[in-house]
C-alpha cells in the first residue's frame, strides 16, 4: 500500500477478549525520528508498541482490525513471516533482560537463530553493534563473560546492541530506562539520540521528561485512544488538547 | 526445520495428556474393580460393618475397621508434626541467622528423604521399645509408634513447605512491621503468618495425605490386625497394610478377596483427591498475591 | 490545588502587587511633572528602589519555579510570560522614575501652550489607560481587554511622531522655554516607550493564554 | 510487668519453645542413624552385596536386590525422564492459559497426592493384566515411572517458571521461533531445576516399596534379573522382608540393607542439592 | 544533648562489615520541615535514613559511630527503647507494603502492638489518619476490604496513614513514589506537602525534580558523604558544590 | 556531551549571531545619521525585520528548551540569560532601527558644531564599544570583561545628562536647525537605553556565570 511513512497505522482496533484496548488509532512515524509514547498507566501504550512488531500474537484472544504499514508493507497481511517483521522491527524491554549467555553470545543470538553461523562475519557483527550501543570499551575484554555480570545499565544497552546485531530499521522501546538510575537513563538517552541517525525510533515512557528530552515526536494516549500526536516542542509548550495539557501539567485525574 | 518443530510439539502434547490418562486409569481401575467388589458386597455393610476379615471363612467387610486404624495413625503423626513444623518454621524464617538456617534446613528435609521401610524399622526396632519402658501396657505392634514415627517424617514436610511461605513474604512487610514498633514475636505471629497462611495451610493439607497414604512404616509397625478402635496401644491394620498384606500373599485374581484391595483402595484415594484438590484450589487462588 | 498551582497563585498575587506599584508610580510621575509637584517626584524617586527591589524577587521566583518545579506548557508559558511582563514593568517604572527627575529639573510649571500643542497630559491618560488594561487583562486573563491595548498605542504613536513639530514649533515661538520644552520632548519619547511596554505586556499576556506569538507580526487584533 | 518486659518474655520463650522443637527433629534423626549404624555396620562386608538371598540369615545377601534396584531406577528413567520433561515443557510453555493445559494442571497436582500404593493398584491391574507384562521389572519400572512422573513435571514447570517470561520475549522479538526460544533460552536457563527435580524424583523411586509389592514384587527371588521381563525384588522389598521376620539376625541384615540403601538415597539427595545450589548461584536474574 | 533541630547528626560513620558505608555525616533538619535527599545509586541515602529510625539494627554486621539527635535525645544511647524510637519516628518504604489485613485493620496495627484495644479510640484514630493521608473518601465505604485490592498509590497512602497512627514527629521515606504512576505520584507529593505542617519529613529520591517539588532543604550525597546540603532553592539555582551541579545537571560520571 | 550540551551550545552560537547581527545595526544606523546615508538608513530598517524573527525564534527555542530539558542550576541560568539579554538585543534593535528613521526624517547633514557639542560620535563610539564587550564577554564567558562595562556606562549617562543644556544652547544659536538637534537629543536619549542595555546584558551574564544578581546593586565592580 501506499505511505510515505516509514510506520503508519490506520485506524487500528486492537480487543483483548472483550476489553477494547485500542480504539481507533492513527498515527505515522517518518524514517530516522524517534517518537514517543506517552500517557497514564494502562493507556494502552505498551500494546500499540507490541503491534508494531505482532509481539501481541503471542498473547491469546487477541483481536486487531486495522491496518499497520512498514515501509508501505501490511504487517498483519497473509504473506508476512512473522520472523521476518521481527528482524525488522527490533526490541528492547523495559527491564534488561540479558539471555544467561556471554555477552557476545547475547549479541550473536539473533543471528544464529536467523542461521547464520560464519565466525567471521558474527564477530564483525558484535564487535559493531556494541560500539553502536556504546558498550564497546566497557566490555571488549570481557565478552566471553556472562552477560548477567554487568550492571544494569550495561545490561540494556547490552539488550540495544543485542537488537541491533540483526539490523531492524524499527526499534521498539518499551520504557527501557524505568529500571535504570538516573545516570544510566542519562547513558541510554543519549544512545537513543544517536542511534536515531540510523533507525527509526518509538519509545514508550512513563517519564515525561524523558520524552521531551529524546523525541522529536510526541504522541498522548488515554483510555486506548490517541488523543494527541505532534512534535515534541509543541506538545510540550502548547498542546492542542486540553487533555494532554492536563496530563503533562500533572493536573490529571 | 517446520516439520522437526510439528514432530517436537506433538511429542510435548502426548506428554502432557499423559497425566490426564493415569488419572482415568487410576480411577477406571479402581472403579472397574470396586464396582464387581460392591455387586457381591452390599455398600451399607461395607460403610457400617465394624469388622474387616475377608481373608477369613466369616467374611466381614466393614472399611471402618481398616480406615479407623488410617485416621488414628494420621491423627498421631499430625499431632507430632504440625505444632513442631509449624514453630520450626517460624523459627528458621523469623528467627535464625541465614547461615544456620543454611544447615539446618537441608538436614531436616533428609528426615523426608529416608525411605519409608527404614522409618518402619526404626518404629519397630526403636521407638517401640523405647516407648514400652514408660507404657507398659503397649503391645509390640500398636499404633502409636509408627504414628509417632511417621510424624517426625512429615516435620520437614510441614516445616520446610512452611517456611518458603513464610520466607517469600517480602522483607518490606516485616520492615513495616518494625517500623510500627513492634516485637519480633507480634511481627511473625500477626503479620508474617498470616500473610504466608495460604501456604502453611497447603503444607498442613499435604502433610495429611501423605500421611493417609502412608505404608510401610505402618506395615511393619502397627500389626496386621483389622479393628474399629482409636486405642493407639493395640494393634491396627490401616488401608494400605491391608493392601500391601493382600498382595504379599496369594490370592487368586478375581477372587472376592482380591477385589477388596480395589474396594479399599478406592475408599483411600476418594480421601487424598479431596484433600488434594482443596490445597490445590487454596494455592491457586492465593500465590501470586505479592508480585 | 497541586504544589505547582499554589506557587503560581502567589506568583500572579505578586506580580499583581507589582502592577499596582507601577501603575502608582506613573501616576504619581504625571501629577509631580505637570503639577510640578517635586515632593511627589522625590516620593518617586524614592519608590523606584521598591519596585527595582521587588522586580528582583519576581524574578527569582520566576526562576526558582522553573528550577524546581518544571512547568510545561501553559504554566510554563504564564511563568516566562511573568518573567517578560515584570521586566517590562520595571521598565515603565524606570520612566516613571526618569519622569519625576524631570520634575526635578525644570523650574517653572509646564506651560500650558507646551501641553496642549504636545498633547502630554492626553499622552500621559493614554498610557495609563492602556497600564490599566493590561493590568486587568493580566488579572482576568482576559485576551479581548489585552488586543484592545493595540489600538490604543497607535494614538500613543502619533502623538510621537508629531511631537518633534510641535516641539519646535513651540520653541520658535518661546526662546525661553527651549529646555522645558526639551523635557516635554523626552518625556513624550519616554511615554511611547511606556505604549511599547504595554503592548509588550498585552503580548505575553495572549502568548500565555492562547499560546499565540503576536510579537512583531504585522497584522494585530 | 509493663508492655515491654511482657514482650521480652514472650519472645524468649518463644525462642526456647522453637530451639527445643528443631533439636527434637535433628535428635530423632540423630538417633535413626546411629542406632541403624550400629545395628546393621557390623554385618556390611564384601559378601553381603554377593551373596544371594538365603534362609539362613548370615549367608543371605543383597545381589539380587541391588540389581533389581539398579535394573528398575534405569528403566524408570528411561520412561519417565522424557515424558515428564516434555510434559512440563508443553505445560509451562505451549498450553499456559488454554483449558486443556490447566485441567491437566490439576491433575498433575492430584496425582502428586496419590498415595503411592495406589499406583501399585493401577499397575497391577494395567500393566501387569490387562497389558499381559507379568510380574516383571517393566510392569514395576512402568509402575515407578508413573509414581515419579507427576514430581518430574512439578519440578520441570518450576524450573521453566523461574525463567522469567522477558527472555522468552526478547528471544521472540530477535525472529526466534517458540521451540527455539525453548531450546537455547529456555531449556539452558532452566536445566538446573531440571536436573535437580529428576534426581530427586529417582530417588524417591530407590525408596519405593509398597507399590511394587503391589505390583508383584516378589520377596524372595533367588537370581538376578538379566532382561526387563525378568521378576525381580529391590533393595527396599528385601529389608522389609528382613524386617518382618523374627530373628533377630534377619532384623541385623535388614539394618545393614538399611545403609546402603541410604548411603544411595543420600548420595543421590546430596547431588541434587549441590545441583541446585550451583544452579541458583550461577543464575540471578 | 543541646540541639536547637528536630534531628540532628553529629559526624556519624556507617559500616557494613567492611564497607564504609556512611563517612563523617553531618546534618540537622529543623522541625516541620521536608529534607530530600538525593544522589547517586549506592551512595548512601537509604542507609542514612535508615540510621534515624535504627532499622540498620536489622542488618548483621552493621557497625555505627557518632550521634544522632532526635529531640535532643542520642537515639543510639543505651536507655533508648528501641519500638519506642520507631513509634516516634514513622517510616514509609519505597515500595507500598500493606499488611494483608483489612484497610482498618492496617491503620489499626500499629495501636494494636502498642497495646491499645479501647475501640472507639481506635476507630476515631483510624478515620483521622486515613484523613490526613487523603484517603478516607476513597476508602470509607470499604474499611473491611483486604488492603490488597487498593491500587499501588492508595496502598502508599494506606501506609502513610499506617505510619500516622502512631502519631510519629518524624516521618521516614525511602522513595514512596517510585513504584507509582505520576499521578499517584503527584497525590503522594501533595500530601507530603501537606503533612508538613505537623510532621518533620525526610524523603529520599532518586527523582531530581521530585526533590525539587516537595522539600525545603536538599542533601545530597555522594560516596557515603554528605557533599551538600542546603535549601532547595538554592541547590537547584546554584549549587555551591561542583559535584552536586554536575549531579543535578546529569553531567556525572 | 549530552543532548541539552548539544541544545545549549546552539542556543549560544545562535546568539552570538544576534549579538553581531544587533552590533552591525547599530553601526550601520551611526553612519546613516552622522553621514546622512539614506540608503545604509533604510537598509537598517529593513533588516530590523530580520532582528526581530531572530528574537522570536531566539525565545522560542529557549522556551523549548526550558519545556523538553528542565534544566537547573547552571544550565538554566544560562537559558534564562540569555532569554533575557535576547530582549536586551532586540531593544537595542529597535534603537538602531529609530535611529535610521530619524536619519530619514532629516533633510541636512547633522551640523558638525551639534554633534561636538552633544558629543553624539563620542556616544555611539562608547555605545558600540560597550556592545562589543558585552559579547565578547557572553562569548568567553568572561565576567571581567563584563564587568568593565559598567565604567562606559557613566560616560553615556553623563553626556546624556549634559544633553538638554547643549541641545538648548545649541538651538538658540541655530534656530533654522531646531527640527535636527531634537533628533540629535532624541537619540542621545536612545544611546543611553543602549548603555543601560549593555549593562543589563553585563549584569545578566555575571548573573548567570557567578550566579550573582548585580542588577540594581548599589555598588558595582
Ligand atoms: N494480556 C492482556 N489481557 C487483557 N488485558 C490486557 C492485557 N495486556 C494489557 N491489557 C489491558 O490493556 C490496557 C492497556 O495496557 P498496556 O499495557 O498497553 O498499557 P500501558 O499504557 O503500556 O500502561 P503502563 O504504562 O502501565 O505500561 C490495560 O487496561 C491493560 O489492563
Ligand atoms: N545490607 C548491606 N550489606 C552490605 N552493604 C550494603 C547493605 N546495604 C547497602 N549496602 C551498601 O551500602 C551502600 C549504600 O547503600 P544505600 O542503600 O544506602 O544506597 P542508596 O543511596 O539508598 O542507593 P539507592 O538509590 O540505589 O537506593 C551501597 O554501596 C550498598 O551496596
Ligand atoms: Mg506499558
Ligand atoms: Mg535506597
Ligand atoms: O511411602 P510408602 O511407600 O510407604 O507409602
Amino acid at each position: 500500500m501506499l505511505t510515505r511513512y516509514k510506520i503508519e497505522t490506520r485506524d487500528l482496533h486492537l480487543y483483548y477478549g472483550d476489553f477494547h484496548a485500542l480504539k481507533g488509532i492513527n498515527i505515522h512515524m517518518e524514517a530516522n525520528t524517534v517518537t514517543a509514547l506517552i500517557g497514564p498507566s494502562g493507556c494502552g501504550k505498551s500494546t500499540y508498541l507490541r503491534t508494531l512488531n505482532r509481539m501481541n500474537d503471542l498473547i491469546e484472544g487477541v483481536r486487531i482490525t486495522g491496518t499497520t504499514l512498514i515501509d508501505g508493507k501490511n504487517i498483519y497481511s497473509r504473506d508476512i513471516k512473522i520472523d521476518e517483521l521481527r528482524k525488522k522491527v527490533g526490541m528492547v524491554f523495559q527491564k534488561p533482560n540479558p539471555f544467561p549467555k556471554s555477552i557476545f553470545e547475547n549479541v550473536a543470538y539473533g543471528l544464529r537463530v536467523n542461521g547464520i553461523n560464519h565466525k567471521k562475519f558474527i564477530e564483525e557483527r558484535v564487535e559493531r553493534c556494541l560500539h553502536q550501543a556504546a558498550l564497546w570499551d566497557e566490555v571488549k575484554d570481557k565478552l566471553r563473560k556472562s552477560a548477567l555480570s554487568l550492571s544494569g545499565g550495561q545490561q540494556q544497552r547490552l539488550c540495544i546492541a543485542r537488537a541491533l546485531a540483526i539490523e531492524p530499521s524499527v526499534v521498539l522501546m518499551d520504557e527501557p530506562a524505568s529500571a535504570l538510575d538516573p545516570i544510566s537513563t542519562a547513558k541510554i538517552e543519549e544512545l537513543i539520540y544517536e542511534l536515531k541517525k540510523n533507525y527509526t525510533i518509538i519509545i514508550v515512557t512513563h517519564n515525561m521528561q524523558q520524552a521531551g528530552r529524546v523525541s522529536d515526536k510526541t504522541g498522548f494516549f488515554y483510555l486506548g485512544e490517541l488523543i494527541e500526536f505532534d512534535d515534541t516542542k509543541k506538545i510540550f509548550t502548547n498542546p492542542a488538547e486540553i487533555r494532554t495539557q492536563n496530563y503533562i501539567t500533572g493536573r490529571f485525574g | 526445520m517446520k516439520w522437526k518443530e510439528k514432530l517436537i510439539e506433538s511429542f510435548l502434547v502426548f506428554s502432557g495428556s499423559i497425566g490426564i490418562l493415569t488419572t482415568l486409569g487410576i480411577i477406571t481401575v479402581l472403579l472397574y474393580e470396586a464396582v464387581q467388589f460392591f455387586s457381591e458386597v452390599s455398600i451399607v455393610d461395607f460403610l457400617t460393618d465394624t469388622e474387616w476379615t475377608p481373608l477369613f471363612a466369616n467374611k466381614r467387610f466393614g472399611i471402618m475397621a481398616l480406615l479407623s486404624g488410617t485416621l488414628l495413625t494420621t491423627l498421631i503423626a499430625i499431632v507430632i508434626a504440625l505444632p513442631l513444623g509449624l514453630i520450626i518454621a517460624i523459627y528458621l524464617s523469623e528467627y535464625a541467622d541465614s547461615r544456620l538456617r543454611a544447615y539446618i534446613k537441608p538436614l531436616l528435609e533428609v528426615l523426608a528423604s529416608i525411605p519409608t521401610v527404614v522409618y518402619g524399622f526404626f518404629a519397630l526396632t526403636v521407638v517401640t521399645p523405647f516407648l514400652q519402658k514408660f507404657i507398659p501396657e503397649l503391645a509390640g505392634f500398636n499404633a502409636l509408634s509408627p504414628g509417632i514415627v511417621m510424624g517426625v517424617m512429615i516435620i520437614p514436610l510441614i516445616s520446610s513447605l512452611s517456611e518458603d511461605a513464610l520466607y517469600a513474604v517480602p522483607r518490606s512487610l516485616r520492615e513495616g512491621a518494625y517500623a510500627l514498633g513492634s516485637s519480633k514475636l507480634q511481627t511473625s505471629f500477626r503479620v508474617v503468618l498470616p500473610a504466608a497462611s495460604s501456604g502453611v495451610v497447603v503444607s498442613v493439607i499435604l502433610a495429611i495425605s501423605r500421611a493417609l497414604g502412608e505404608t510401610m512404616i505402618v506395615a511393619i509397625a502397627a500389626g496386621q490386625q483389622p479393628r474399629l478402635t482409636f486405642n493407639p496401644l493395640v494393634p491396627i491394620e490401616t488401608v494400605t497394610t491391608y493392601i500391601v498384606q493382600v498382595s504379599l500373599g496369594d490370592v487368586p485374581q478375581n477372587s472376592l478377596e482380591y477385589k477388596t484391595i480395589f474396594a479399599a483402595g478406592l475408599s483411600l484415594f476418594v480421601f487424598t483427591f479431596i484433600l488434594n484438590n482443596i490445597s490445590y484450589f487454596i494455592k491457586k487462588k492465593y500465590t501470586q498475591k505479592y508480585e | 490545588m497541586t504544589h505547582l498551582d499554589t506557587e503560581l497563585k502567589a506568583l500572579k498575587e505578586d506580580m499583581h502587587e507589582m502592577f499596582r506599584l507601577v501603575l502608582s508610580q506613573l501616576e504619581k510621575s504625571k501629577t509631580a511633572l505637570i503639577s510640578l509637584d517635586k515632593d511627589l517626584a522625590r516620593e518617586v524617586i524614592v519608590n523606584e528602589k521598591r519596585v527595582n527591589s521587588f522586580e528582583l524577587k519576581l524574578d527569582r521566583d520566576c526562576e526558582n519555579i522553573i528550577a524546581l518545579f518544571n512547568p510545561v506548557a501553559v504554566d510554563l508559558r504564564f511563568v516566562l510570560a511573568s518573567l517578560k511582563i515584570n521586566s517590562n514593568l520595571e521598565r515603565i517604572g524606570d520612566i516613571a522614575d526618569g519622569i519625576a527627575k524631570f520634575a526635578l529639573s525644570i523650574k517653572l510649571m509646564p506651560e500650558k501652550e507646551l501641553l496642549e500643542k504636545t498633547r502630554l497630559v492626553e499622552m500621559f491618560d493614554v498610557s495609563l489607560e492602556m497600564m490599566r488594561d493590561v493590568m486587568a487583562a493580566y488579572e482576568n486573563e482576559d485576551t479581548k481587554l489585552a488586543r484592545s491595548v493595540f489600538k490604543m498605542d497607535d494614538v500613543l504613536d502619533e502623538i510621537n511622531l508629531n511631537a518633534s513639530t510641535s516641539v519646535a514649533e513651540f520653541i520658535k515661538s518661546h526662546q525661553d522655554r527651549i529646555n522645558q520644552s526639551l523635557y516635554a520632548l523626552s518625556t513624550i519619547r519616554k511615554l511611547e516607550r511606556v505604549g511599547d511596554q504595554c503592548k509588550n505586556i498585552a503580548e505575553e499576556i495572549i502568548f500565555y493564554i492562547e499560546a499565540k506569538v503576536l510579537k512583531h507580526s504585522k497584522k494585530l487584533n | 510487668m509493663n508492655n515491654e518486659q511482657k514482650k521480652n518474655l514472650k519472645n524468649n520463650l518463644f525462642k526456647a519453645m522453637a530451639i527445643s522443637a528443631t533439636l527434637f527433629g535433628l535428635f530423632i534423626l540423630a538417633v535413626l542413624l546411629i542406632s541403624i549404624v550400629i545395628d546393621g555396620f557390623g554385618r556390611l562386608s564384601m559378601s553381603f552385596f554377593t551373596d544371594l538371598p538365603s534362609r539362613k540369615a548370615d549367608q543371605a545377601g543383597i545381589y539380587t536386590a541391588w540389581t533389581g534396584t539398579l535394573w528398575i531406577m534405569i528403566v524408570t528413567a528411561l520412561f519417565a525422564l522424557p515424558v515428564g520433561i516434555a510434559a512440563g515443557i508443553y505445560l509451562q510453555e505451549y498450553g499456559r492459559k488454554n483449558k486443556f493445559a490447566s485441567f491437566v494442571d490439576i491433575n498433575i497436582s492430584n496425582l502428586a497426592g496419590v498415595p503411592s500404593i495406589i499406583y501399585g493398584l493401577l499397575g497391577l491391574e494395567f500393566f501387569v493384566r490387562w497389558c499381559g507384562l507379568g510380574q516383571s521389572i517393566l510392569s514395576g519400572s512402568l509402575t515407578l515411572a508413573l509414581l515419579i512422573l507427576p514430581i518430574i513435571i512439578v519440578s520441570t514447570r518450576e524450573a521453566l517458571k523461574a525463567v522469567p517470561d522477558t527472555i522468552r520475549e526478547a528471544s521472540y522479538a530477535l525472529g526466534a521461533s517458540q521451540w527455539q526460544t525453548i531450546q537455547h533460552q529456555v531449556l539452558p536457563a532452566a536445566s538446573g531445576g531440571i536436573m535437580t527435580g529428576v534426581i530427586l524424583s529417582l530417588s524417591r523411586a530407590v525408596g519405593e516399596t509398597a507399590p511394587l509389592i503391589v505390583v508383584g514384587a516378589l520377596t524372595y527371588v533367588p537370581f538376578a534379573p538379566s532382561n526387563w521381563n525378568d521378576s525381580f525384588t529391590v533393595l527396599p522389598i528385601q529389608i522389609f522382608n528382613w524386617a518382618s521376620r523374627p530373628q533377630q539376625d534377619f532384623l541385623v541384615n535388614a539394618a545393614a540393607g538399611i545403609i546402603v540403601l541410604l548411603v544411595i538415597t543420600f548420595l543421590m539427595n546430596g547431588t541434587a542439592i549441590y545441583l541446585r545450589n550451583r544452579w541458583q548461584k550461577k543464575i540471578k536474574w
